[in-house]
């Protein structure tokens, strides 16, 4: 066994949100720690992955060093298979031809309702954030992986608003209230890959991150998380994958 | 406040605006100046591209400039132009799916500030909403359908969304209504001297919004020939028809990118977050001042971004075309 | 008073026709009359008319002697402004960008209905017709013009079907069934120019063609129609005009 | 005659269809009779082009040589290939706005016979209402609304349409339903071996077909680099994800027009439509024997329409950017 690797927070992040993605599928991609995920993922086990960006991007090649600051640039186009109207490129999750949407989150609740709306009463809000883009309608229409640091101020028992809708209440809930497809699928942390209870869709811990306790997913957690006893861990990062990291972010941008 | 609502014409009220415009195939070349006059106070404004690309930059610039109050913006996704059109008092209501500098540099402090104190209005609507709003407006139906925005606190809030049942299949369906703006802002990268437009790259909602919109403002960075146009039609994505102004206007994107021809001016707009940084509001007032009111015309505005950066923007956005 | 010209009936239609188009408007039109008259009238009196096709394209250039034979080929698209798809070429109808649609027709009744689907009973018909192409959306949102020949089998009470809407039974009842913009302008024969009562929306007589007289129209139509006591008179086709079109149609396809 | 509707599925349904394809860019080329054999007898299929452009009719040719039955047909406007698909015995039944050779040709003799004593079916939609069908299809949405059908016959006679009130505006709206295709056959100048297809002038309703449709199978012109799509990917029209077959056809259109590269066939078609007039069905059976079932490959098709026929057609479409 050779030393355990250095790596930030951020790395582990998008290390492990990576190794959800599955080859052959089609992933909604936002900026960030999600499109770092997606590019190692092709450059790893997922080379035919194809990315989507919500500013009308499909199939690009994303250059090391220069990673877009949004979806909407035209760094985002570079060796792209086709560009289509943001309408077009949305509508594309209503059809059906996109598997997984993969974006950040500010808060998320127990039953994976997203919030990047208002932190507070939204009538009278302590924070107005930048709101969802197209964060509804991707968490409406696919299989959503999120990507987020684990803090308690952020996993909360009930976000302050629903932007990206999850379980909503939790059970059947989401169907009932006209979501018939998609709905969360992982949350990834950089201490652990959380799941949700096919039944009551509450948010449950499937792995725990290379030295990672129970202790401290519940430290960290504003809800009761279920844990299993004898919980599973996931591999640590390896030089691959760190070093496919590196050379695309060099300026540590996202990995900080 | 009513006067913070966007309303919806009625169908012949709409026919009859389109139908009073001169659509012939006529010289619409015109100065920012004159373009801004035909920008009313009050006006619902479209704005195209999206976060910092294809911003009509310099038109914003000059309704800025021309003082224009009460406008109703709507825009798919906001960036530094929306926080000028709250701090300048042009615009007290943007409706739009996110609003920030960029993800890069954090929350805005400037929307923070305007709309938590409530002098301003944030109107939040899902990103694929705003899409289907305009393009109701630019089909001429008054709704169109769609299948998220459900469950969720966005629609919740919003008083103009209604859910229905599907009549052939019985599902159930989030109707929105559709956005006909008074007037459109779009900058593209060639059009001609009658406003046939070609726009290279990402389209972001700007066909849509041009087709819905009662009245378009061109702005480009150059003016080609009606024959250079019509020697290869399908590639024109906005025609005449539908145009009311055009300006010829050269970097008129800048400090945003505008696709092949410039990247964004990474450096200014660094600059620019951490102005706002110490104080926000006073540090977009000097911004306004010395970058919006000061200069003598556009150029200016180039001349004030620097020459290094203009050529760094451009060589990296022409780079697109490297390969 | 030089010599009467000779001319067909089908050139008498289309200067006629082509006369009531005005300088600015933006008109759909079919091919062969429609079309016809359309560049007839740019050349004349309306140089700024933009003429668009149901197949997609906006402000074309007719090449002398290449007459499309349908609205959806590439003749139709020479030095146009723009190319559309179809569906959107459409709903530049449905926005209130058209001011005109301008076609030909089978049969028509009194309040401007077209039938271009059924002869006979609809559902055991004695001829089935190639139906509606864009005929039925132009008819619903765009003030009409038709043009197409006088013959009492043609001119009809009630239509067997109404393919393309006209006042459908008179009176408001166009409004009332939903349609509530565009209507039946102008019917242009070779015998007559007709236009519809404000209030019944019955069709009227507005000015003969030169020679003919008012039993001729009342001849060649199968329902009872309203002529003034002393009728109007539309002018001559002009040397002018005839040379144009026999420039534009050489080949004599669609005026012989 | 429940056999001869086209039903629309229910969105979990056209979801998990769409999800069960393999959408990675992957080589999809195989021949014409490969690519036949992804259309299953009673399938809904919709046929790109319109009237006599871009039809995919080497793909059409293929599915009557291999005796395909039942088809459901979905067009803008049907020309020949109507006829043939209805002569042949593998459609009964075409959903259409208007169906015959061409205006210049006159009714069409074959559509007559077979409509009129009811061996198959021409269900009449208006142009707009196909064209919105297919777009709701591609959209994933079960309607589309527009301001047309209203007080016709055509609406009349169609019992999947609905009236209704805005809920905003309490205007009448028409609902048409979405068309989605278990198949589309689109004939594209150039697309690369995975299926990113570009389109040069008209694009008539492909793009919304193919968007719509559960499979597509692109027939081309020619098979270029996707390196060289990649160039250019704002000129993408269909993307990989969408496509299921690529099959390499020169004069794939053929006796209709492919925009750019062949005007129809002129003289073959006037000789066509000569044929049937004697005795149409009689005509349309030698017709089918000798051009659809006799030759032994498309190359032999081709060769029985002629070089000189050939050479015109090419040089007369070629000639669009001749200006």
């Amino acid at each position: 066994m050779t030393e355990p690797l250095d790596y930030t927070a951020s790395e582990l992040l998008a290390v492990m949100s990576g190794r959800i993605l599955v080859d052959g599928q089609t992933a909604f991609a936002g900026v960030g720690i999600p499109l770092l995920a997606a590019v190692l993922a092709q450059r790893t086990h997922a080379a035919g992955l194809t990315i989507l960006f919500e500013g009308g991007t499909l199939g690009p090649f994303v250059v090391a060093g220069e990673l877009p600051p949004s979806t909407n640039e035209q760094r985002c186009t570079r060796r792209a298979n086709m560009l289509l109207s943001i309408t077009d490129v949305l509508l594309l999750l209503q059809r059906g031809y996109v598997d997984v949407g993969f974006m950040g989150g500010a808060q998320i609740d127990r039953h994976g309702n997203l919030n990047s709306s208002f932190i507070g009463d939204p009538a009278d809000p302590a924070v107005r954030l930048p709101g969802t883009g197209g964060g509804n309608d991707i968490a409406s229409l696919t299989q959503m992986i999120v990507a987020m640091k684990h803090e308690r101020r952020r996993f909360v028992e009930k976000v302050d608003f629903v932007t990206s809708p999850g379980y909503l209440d939790g059970g059947a809930s989401r169907e009932e209230s006209g979501l018939v497809a998609g709905g969360m699928y992982r949350v990834v942390t950089d201490l652990a890959v959380m799941g949700f209870d096919d039944e009551t869709r509450r948010m449950k811990v499937l792995a725990l991150h290379p030295g990672v306790t129970a202790q401290e997913v519940r430290d960290n957690t504003g809800f009761d998380i279920d844990i299993a006893a004898e919980p599973k861990f996931t591999e640590p990062p390896t030089g691959k994958e760190l070093g496919i990291l590196r050379h695309l972010d060099p300026d540590r941008l996202y990995t900080a | 406040m009513s006067d913070r609502e966007i309303t919806q014409k009625p169908y012949l009220k709409l026919r009859a605006d389109t139908q009073a415009r001169d659509r012939s195939l006529r010289e619409k070349v015109m100065s920012l100046e004159e373009a801004a006059a035909l920008v009313s106070d009050g006006d619902h404004v479209a704005i195209g591209g999206c976060t910092m690309s294809r911003t009509p930059f310099a038109m914003i610039w000059a309704l800025i400039r021309a003082r224009k109050s009460g406008l109703h913006c709507s825009r798919s996704i906001t960036s530094s132009e929306g926080e000028l059109l709250f701090a300048s008092g042009v615009s007290e209501h943007i409706l739009t799916s996110w609003f920030s500098q960029g993800i890069v540099w954090g929350i805005s402090r400037i929307m923070r500030a305007y709309t938590e104190s409530k002098r301003a209005r944030f109107e939040e609507w899902s990103h694929m909403a705003i899409g289907l709003r305009y393009r109701a407006g630019a089909m001429g139906v008054p709704f169109l359908p769609m299948r998220a925005m459900m469950g969720s606190d966005v629609a919740g809030q919003l008083d103009n969304i209604h859910e229905m049942e599907c009549p052939f299949t019985g599902e159930r369906v989030v109707l929105v209504p559709a956005l006909n703006p008074d007037i459109a802002l779009i900058h593209v990268q060639r059009c001609d001297a009658y406003g046939n437009a070609q726009i290279d790259g990402l389209e972001f909602m700007d066909i849509d919004i041009a087709m819905a919109a009662n009245r378009v403002i061109l702005t480009t960075e150059r003016i080609v020939s009606n024959d250079q146009i019509r020697r290869a039609p399908d590639q024109t994505k906005i025609p005449f028809i539908a145009v009311d102004a055009v300006v010829e206007v050269p970097y008129g994107s800048a400090p945003h990118e505008c696709y092949g021809v410039y990247e964004p001016f990474f450096d200014h707009m660094d600059w620019y977050a951490g102005r706002m940084k110490p104080e926000a509001e006073a540090g977009i007032a000097a911004y306004l001042e010395k970058y919006i009111y000061g200069p003598a015309d556009w150029a200016e505005f180039l001349s004030l971004l620097g020459m290094a950066d203009l050529l760094d923007a451009s060589r990296r956005g022409r780079s697109i075309y490297n390969d």
